[in-house]
């Protein structure tokens, strides 16, 4: 079990949180063509290495937080208490 | 780098091989059979073995390059040979052949899919493993088990109904069945009422079987290298050459290689191998993780399936249960595994069969899956000509194998895409067409 | 035969005992294991090899022994080299038929020569009929204990450590290093496989023994050490995640810790090494410290008459014990002065077979009953290849070394080198300040991290970093390189893998290590490789020309020794939930339905009738589940309107509205009704199943999408009790129980909600809606009131004819009145559009999530439709999931079925394609068994009272 | 019309009586380790900026639980119903522990206190007494218990008294509550355990099952009760 550097609580085993996928803006819903929305829906990139992506730490402090990991090493850089 | 939406209903390339090099004479060289009177001859003389495929220089050009030198690249270079005379071929692993997914999965074969399309293209995978052994001259070990999903509540309930529906009008061995009847064929399942999850019914699949992995992938690469294709292993790829939005080569850490024509059979790196040559897929890389007991006397014939427990369980003829899961909760390039995979499937094995308590895990292992927006794969050309997919497997890639190499040979020999994978184009996404597997994604294996 | 006292003995000759083995009694000691009591008997046959069936006895005498896995009572494979022996135990010999003594399948060793590594590959290829049945005969063959159906499951706490330290391994370095990082102030955990502290010193010379006791009290004398013996650390996952398993319950149980170490020492000493050549594994072959057990722990005489292969100073040591054991050692082979043997001969058959003679490569042969080898170690690296290390072979010792090890992992002890006892120890203790200094680092950024404590943020400065402790390199003592004898022998003992098996693999072409393995399955048995992986290596190595650093090694994986699944499960924990109302429920026989961690009533005994009762006077349903948020603030409105797919901006006070949720590829993802209670106040209700994630939904909303919105969402499902009152009764039902509220239609009219009091209850919420169709109130009250509102209903309903009605009655109300219900009249594909909702989409609202695809579906050629279905013979109800066909192509299915006791027929709902949506169309339905029936796509989803004038009353 | 008794979701061990309007169990246990259902007490949920304000004039953060909360307010010194427990229980996210009854107290003093420091922060107050279980469990081998249970490190010097995090326990998300008690003029470890409320029932369950081999004794409710 990885622990989880929750920004609020500290690290944390990941079974406490759910991973809500790599962190990519919504297009804008108006002006969005279907290839750029369905780019959003099901393309993600997938990076062998570093990724940006979305935490939620369900059993927590309840937060949604943005967490740089590495996919290979499963390590991360712990973001810090929010001030 | 092209995105999707500029290729949304493209037609694959037009450039079947034949045109680019068709070869004069089809070869058809045999490898010494195999057999049991081989055996007898071998085990009196005491005379070694030859060796089941011949270790090739590299050479500088190839008529095509299938990058993955597991079940579905060595069955496509098969088919290719044998179907449609291509042998100017060379299949590329940069580990040794079925390093990957092929040789961590558990080996469950079955046709029981909830859509026509899918049902349709995992019966002919069946048909094809059916009488592999023989096609190979190499015995793969295809052990008909038969293959229950239990249904726990009655939404799978639901499901279960549904695919029997579906897979009998596809002419599948499939129906709903009991506990009663699920207690005749398996014992050790606790099918009373009392347990937290009570088993509902199950679907029940006779033809579902258990198969030899590794059989499946030495014997294709024998039989594949006996028409004259090259495998290379331990050459990884380093680049895909294109030009003028067409295929020209691969770079390799062996060497570079002029091709016209690359295939990506490859997991766990599909998404990389892709944007070599520019492409991106419809995928995210998520562990799948498996285990293996110590032996114990043979007392489950069939393979059980539990969508709600995640957990799946056979038993080979070595005695030793195995057992795979969905895959990890978060996106991971890791094969280091995970404890909590090994409580989760504890648990779960227990609360169907109690009395495995004092059964012993002997070893986990974890491969990696490439996990697609609608759980069926994605197969056929892409934007870049001469570039083509047969990747997305997610966690159902091996009982795909043979047909996958049947139809990808088939695509990449015609240039075209055949109507049995025709519903699995990369173009359904940008399309927003999804394939309905995702309706019963939660029950797999 | 059974030695006088021996200094070290772990065995209590004060406490005899005898147990059973293959149904004779056994004499055995208190601390004797199983094997050392059966060895001590004079017997030396315990298996029968998994192949060949050849008859196997001792080798290593550990946990490990391949010849030594016993059936125990309803336990299979117990490693009988380790497990204690227990008065009356019931032992068994594994994987003999009929007999340990006459085994049938033996006559598999004349076939030797044909089962070749991959000869099932090689044969019963054609015919394909005969596999099958050849599979049966391979299945008798299995190597193996049995599990008896009726072995209760065993249901012991797992267990959450946070040690600074955690030392895996309870030798010599395992334990100074414990002390040295505990006297450096860190919490340490010493695990030790074995049923003592002390490793190869509890079998040494007065020397050891000594060094012994003197370790022993450091641990005993050194506060903060956690001391687990016949436990061990089975895995070592990211972030340093560790299992450790302790053996020591009672019944072969064991017990899963969870250990979040801060810093891992692995201290697990050396593997001995068996000598591959022809007969080494007939019964009497034993490994140096395999005699060495039995003499000094147990106080068994090995042999009578023995032959020593020795190339190290345990060989020689075993020498000595021997003698002073009265073993006649007959000759002494020195393999540094290059002597050495080329094979053993065996004689006798069945139990009776034994070592006979050694021929030596002189040419000499020598009779004895003993031969003992000592060539060489395997590091035990499990632990650090798991923690991502590549050990390295070093030819100069012949054995594998620790490489990269990551910050938090540090080695010790033999896997990391030679010395004498002083300087193994001294580089232990350094280990052991190291890794507590690492371990206060780490713990001061956890708790720099944390907000739990006092003074946050404030991390101690307290022990700081003295700067890296330096950790003495260790010598490494030259070994010959000894794998393989003249001859060819067994490799991997479990599986009956010979050398010569490995030589055809790589030949056949099978030639990377991987492939070799794979091929011959060489240590993918149950020693998993500890014994027989560096012989695996160097055989492929010899047959491939490679030397063995480039043959390079397999990666160990996780458990480094196996685990019982009931560890690994633990007690169950599988959290059920109750609503306030069970106790009634099961008071009055409602049959339980299990909705996820809801146990629900799924009806009182006659649903149909339930659904009359409804119809025509007044029931009561417990809907507790019903997912709740509350929802405050000024901005409540536009979450709202961005999270349904329909209009919120005008819901006036005191109204209802029915909201569609879709995600952002349009699918419809979860419905209910929210109503507004006050000025800046909503309260939303979900799918029972929904409600967890339309929560996270909501929350990843505000706080990613418009975290400037100011609104709060609380759950509050289970702060109230949910009932909904339904029937043309209902009202007169509440009349006589609610307070302050106007029931009057005109003054509380369909879709509108109030709060008031009910049978003396404060704060209730009246919600006017109808999922049944009929007049009907949901009432959510504070649930610890919840009981005493359903029970005063009841009561004062008695006349009115109120009963209670279930989840099945429900189902069947809702689907006459044509609800549907998320994820089973729609599924994971299903958008808006294909549901029956497009009078809620609101495709003219600025943006709300899933408004493309909704779009572009709308404009779209129409797909599937869900629409009412009413089987022709209205006598027929179609299955849910019998498909809707057109001609031989699936256009449809059934999503929903019931037969309706109000209107006496079957009704449906369902997908059908567009083109046979139409109302009025005649669809063909083919029900399980292939039967096809015709069903007519009604003008509504609703079957009863389409214009919901029951409702309006 | 009888007169409403409220329950707790954990069935009351007998001899069950009445007080302060609930249902709960007035057994006694002296044993080392003990349980108690605490559900009684007011639970008042507090939403506001997480630094604040609000928070200030709470003078409770995020993490830590406190009987002075209030500050400047004082709960403890103003509350008409004796002690407050206020617990940081989550960034922007208090809870307010008050003996049976006093909910409305409460919430009355919170708003002051939002009307007076912080007039124009979004603040919201939800009573959440009947939507959560409360558990208290005390005794010297108080976390060894809930090692078996949760995986959060609650070692002293992560988790000292006054510490408030959220976790799973028993796979039951729960608020845990570090708030020692004297017992002889010593401090013996105690944890408050909150969840929500359909769960109280089998965390309850799941806590003395593997409180057993610790000698876990059930005790009674007593006001007030914290």
């Amino acid at each position: 079990m990885i622990l989880i550097p929750c920004p609020w609580c500290g690290p944390r085993d990941a079974g406490e949180f759910h991973y809500s996928g790599e962190t990519t803006p919504r297009p804008d819903a108006a002006s969005a063509t279907p290839a750029q929305w369905r780019d959003y829906l099901y393309f993600p990139a997938n990076p062998r290495g570093e990724v940006t992506e979305t935490w939620y730490h369900r059993m927590g402090c309840r937060q949604f937080f943005v967490l740089q990991r590495d996919t290979d090493t499963n390590e991360s850089i712990p973001p810090g208490r929010p001030q | 780098m092209l995105a999707v939406h500029e290729f949304v209903r493209l037609v694959p390339g037009r450039n079947a091989v034949a045109a680019v090099r068709a070869p004069s004479h089809p070869r058809r060289r045999r490898p010494p059979k195999y057999g049991a009177l081989a055996l007898l001859r071998h085990g009196l003389s005491g005379r070694p073995w030859p060796r089941a495929w011949a270790d090739q220089p590299l050479r500088d050009s190839y008529d095509v390059v299938i990058i993955g030198g597991g079940v579905h690249g060595l069955a496509a270079a098969y088919y290719l040979a044998v179907n449609h005379g291509i042998t100017d071929v060379a299949v590329l692993d940069k580990g040794y052949i079925g390093s990957g997914g092929s040789g961590r999965n558990t080996a469950i074969l079955r046709s029981n899919y909830l859509t026509p399309e899918g049902v349709r293209f995992y019966d002919r995978s069946m048909q094809l493993y059916r009488t592999l052994a023989a096609d190979l001259d190499y015995n793969v070990m295809f052990s008909r088990r038969g293959h229950l999903t239990l249904a726990h509540n009655d939404s799978s309930l639901r499901t279960m109904r549904w695919r029997a529906e579906v897979n009998q009008m596809q002419g599948i061995d499939s129906e709903v069945i009991d506990p009663a009847e699920i207690k005749r064929l398996v014992p050790y399942l606790d099918t009373s009422a009392e347990t937290r999850y009570p088993i509902l019914g199950a679907l029940y699949h006779p033809p579902g079987g258990i198969i030899r992995h590794d059989a499946v992938v030495w014997g294709y690469a024998r039989a594949a290298a006996a028409q004259g294709v090259h495998i290379h292993s331990g050459t990884e790829v380093t680049g895909i050459d294109t030009d003028g939005g067409k295929v020209r080569g691969v770079r390799t850490t062996k060497g570079d290689i002029a091709t016209p024509v690359v295939l990506n059979a490859t997991a766990g790196w599909s998404t990389l191998v892709a944007a070599m040559a520019g492409v991106r897929l419809p995928i995210q890389t998520f562990p799948l993780q498996a285990a293996v007991t110590e032996p114990v006397r043979p007392f489950l014939h069939a393979v059980v399936v539990s969508g709600t427990l995640h957990v799946y369980v056979s038993q080979t003829d070595r005695g030793e249960l195995v057992f795979g899961a969905s895959v990890d909760p978060f996106a991971s390039y890791s094969t280091r595994g995970t404890l909590e995979f090994a409580e989760g499937l504890a648990t779960h094995v227990i609360e169907l069969m109690p009395a495995l308590s004092k059964v012993r895990l002997l070893r986990q292992w974890s491969g990696l899956c490439d996990m697609t927006p609608d759980f069926s794969p994605i197969m056929g050309g892409t934007p870049v000509e001469g570039f083509y997919v047969d990747v997305g497997w997610g966690t159902y890639g091996f009982k795909a194998g043979p047909v996958s190499g049947e139809a990808m040979a088939r695509c990449i020999a015609d240039g075209r895409a055949p109507e049995i994978i025709e519903a699995f184009g990369l173009g359904r996404f940008g399309a927003g067409e999804l394939v309905g597997e995702k309706g019963a994604a939660a029950v797999g294996h | 035969m059974r030695l006088g006292p021996q200094p070290g003995e772990e065995i209590d000759r004060k406490r005899p005992f005898s147990f059973r083995w293959n149904g004779d009694s056994v004499p055995a000691f208190d601390g004797d294991t199983i094997a050392s009591a059966l060895a001590a008997s004079g017997l030396r046959v315990f298996s029968r090899s998994y192949k060949y069936h050849r008859p196997r006895g001792l080798l290593t005498a550990n946990f490990h022994d391949p010849g030594c896995f016993f059936q125990v009572g309803d336990e299979p494979n117990v490693r009988g080299a380790h497990r204690l022996a227990e008065p009356a135990m019931d032992v068994r010999a594994q994987n003999t038929w009929p007999s340990l003594g006459f085994d049938v399948k033996a006559v598999n060793q004349l076939a030797g020569r044909f089962l070749g590594p991959g000869f099932y590959y090689k044969t019963f290829i054609k015919p394909q009929r005969l596999w099958p049945l050849y599979e049966r005969v391979l299945q008798r063959f299995v190597h193996a204990g049995q599990v008896s159906p009726d072995t209760p499951r065993t249901a012991v706490d797992k267990r959450f450590a946070h040690p600074d330290v955690l030392v895996a391994g309870g030798g010599p370095a395992g334990m100074a290093a414990a002390v040295a990082a505990a006297q450096a102030g860190a919490r340490v955990m010493l695990v030790e496989e074995e049923y003592r502290l002390g490793g190869h010193l509890r079998w040494g010379g007065e020397a050891d023994l000594a060094a012994l006791a003197e370790l022993r009290d450091q641990v005993a004398a050194t506060p903060g050490i956690e001391v687990l013996t016949n436990a061990v650390v089975a895995g070592r996952y990211d972030g340093n995640w560790t299992a450790v398993v302790r053996r020591d319950l009672p019944g072969g149980a064991e017990q899963l810790i969870k250990a979040r170490a801060k810093v891992l020492v692995v201290a697990p000493g050396l593997i001995e090494r068996p000598y591959v050549f022809a007969g080494n594994d007939v019964p009497g072959v034993m490994l140096s410290t395999a005699v060495r057990r039995l003499i000094g722990l147990h106080a068994v005489k090995p042999g009578e008459r023995a032959v020593v292969l020795t190339a190290n100073a345990d060989g020689d040591a075993a020498v000595a014990d021997l003698v002073q054991a009265g073993v006649d050692v007959a000759r002494v082979l020195d393999a540094r002065a290059g002597q050495g043997i080329v094979r053993v001969r065996g004689h006798g058959v069945g139990q009776h077979r034994g070592v006979r003679a050694v021929e030596a490569a002189d040419g000499t042969t020598t009779e004895c009953d003993l031969l003992v080898t000592a060539t060489g170690w395997t590091a035990p690296a499990a632990l650090l290849s798991m923690a991502g290390d590549r050990p390295a072979y070093d030819p100069r010792a012949a054995r594998f070394f620790p490489r990269h090890l990551p910050d938090d992992v540090l080695a010790t002890g033999g896997i990391a080198g030679d010395g004498s006892h002083e300087e193994l120890i001294a580089h232990a203790g350094a280990v052991g300040r190291e890794a507590a200094r690492r371990a206060a680092r780490i713990r001061r950024e956890r708790q720099a991290a944390v907000p739990t404590r006092a003074q946050a943020n404030g991390a101690e400065r307290s022990g700081d970093d003295a700067g890296p402790t330096a950790i003495p390199e260790l010598p490494v003592d030259a070994h010959p390189e000894l794998f393989r004898a003249s001859t060819h022998g067994i490799v991997d003992f479990c599986e009956d893998v010979s050398s010569k098996d490995i030589f055809s693999a790589v030949r056949e072409g099978y030639d990377s290590i991987e492939l070799a393995k794979r091929y011959t399955t060489a240590t993918m048995g149950p020693t998993q490789g500890k014994i027989e992986l560096v012989n695996a290596i160097a055989a492929a190595a010899e047959a491939t020309g490679q030397s063995i650093g480039e043959t390079g090694t397999t990666t160990w994986r996780p458990p480094y020794a196996p685990v019982t699944l009931g560890a690994l499960a633990g007690r169950p924990l599988e959290p059920v939930r109750y609503s306030p109302m069970q106790p009634w429920h099961e008071a009055h026989h409602a049959r339980p339905l299990i909705a996820g961690a809801w146990i629900r009533p799924d009806h009182y005994g006659d649903p149909a009738a339930e659904v009359r009762n409804v119809r025509s006077k007044v029931g009561i349903i417990d809907v507790t589940p019903i997912g709740k948020l509350d929802l405050r603030g000024p901005d409540v409105p536009r979450l709202l309107n961005l999270v349904y797919v329909n209009k919120w901006s005008k819901l006036g006070l005191g109204r209802v509205r029915y909201g569609v949720m879709c995600a952002e590829d349009g699918v419809v993802f979860d419905d209910g009704v929210t109503g507004r209670l006050g000025p800046e106040h909503y309260l939303m209700s979900t799918t029972s199943s929904g409600a967890a994630a339309v929560w996270e939904w909501l929350e990843n909303v505000l706080q990613t999408m418009h975290p400037d919105w100011a609104v709060h969402v609380t759950p509050v499902t289970t702060a109230y009790a949910s009932m909904n009152v339904a029937g043309p009764a209902s009202r007169d039902l509440l009349l006589r129980v609610t307070e302050d509220v106007d029931l009057a239609n005109e003054a509380f009219g369909y879709m509108e909600v109030r709060t008031g009091r009910i049978a003396g209850v404060d704060g209730c919420v009246l919600w006017r809606i109808g999922f049944t169709g009929e007049l009907s109130y949901e009432l959510h009250v504070p649930a610890g009131y919840g009981l005493h509102v359903w029970e005063t209903l009841m009561d004062r309903g008695a006349d009115l004819g109120v009963a209670p009605f279930g989840v099945e009655a429900q189902r069947i109300l809702r689907l006459e009145k044509g609800h549907l219900i998320v994820g089973q009249d729609t599924d994971g594909l299903t958008r808006g559009f294909s549901a029956g909702l497009d009078w809620a989409i609101k495709l003219d609202k600025d943006d709300f999530l899933g408004k493309p695809e909704l779009a572009w579906q709308h404009d779209a050629a129409p797909g599937m439709q869900l629409v009412g279905l009413q089987p022709e013979d209205g006598s027929v109800v179609p299955p849910e999931a019998s498909q809707i066909v057109d001609g031989p192509r699936i256009a449809g299915r059934i999503t929903s079925s019931r037969m309706s006791p109000t209107l006496g027929r079957s009704i449906c709902l369902g997908q059908v394609s567009a083109s046979l949506a139409a109302p009025g169309t005649l669809v063909t339905v083919r029900l399980p068994g292939g039967r096809l029936i015709g069903a007519r796509v009604t003008e509504h989803l609703a079957h009863v009272d389409p214009e919901g004038s029951r409702m309006r009353v | 019309m009888s007169e409403p008794v409220s329950r707790s979701p954990i069935a009351p061990a007998p001899p069950v009586r009445v007080e302060a309007g609930w249902e709960v169990s007035g057994g006694r246990s002296e044993a080392a380790l003990t349980i108690t259902d605490c559900t009684p007490l007011a639970k008042v949920h507090l939403r506001a900026p997480w630094n604040g304000a609000m928070a200030k004039a709470l003078g409770v953060p995020f993490g830590r639980a406190s009987r002075e909360g209030g500050g400047a307010y004082g709960a403890s010194q103003d509350g008409p119903e004796g002690v407050w427990l206020v617990v940081g229980s989550g960034p922007g996210e208090w809870l307010v522990l008050a003996p049976p009854g006093a909910a409305a107290a409460v919430t009355d003093w919170l708003a002051t206190v939002a009307a007076d420091a912080a007039g124009d922060e979004f603040v919201s107050m939800t009573d959440l007494t009947h939507g959560r279980a409360l558990v208290r469990v005390t005794g010297p081998d108080a976390a060894d218990l809930l090692a078996r249970l949760c995986g959060a490190d609650l070692e002293d010097d992560m988790a000292p008294d006054g510490a408030a995090l959220r976790s799973g326990v028993a796979g039951v998300a729960t608020d845990i509550i570090r708030d020692d008690t004297m017992i002889d003029g010593a401090g013996v470890p105690s944890y408050l355990l909150h969840c929500e409320r359909s769960s109280g029932q089998y965390l309850f369950g799941a806590l003395v099952s593997a409180g057993e081999e610790l000698g876990i004794g059930v005790d009674g409710f007593r006001l007030p009760g914290i």
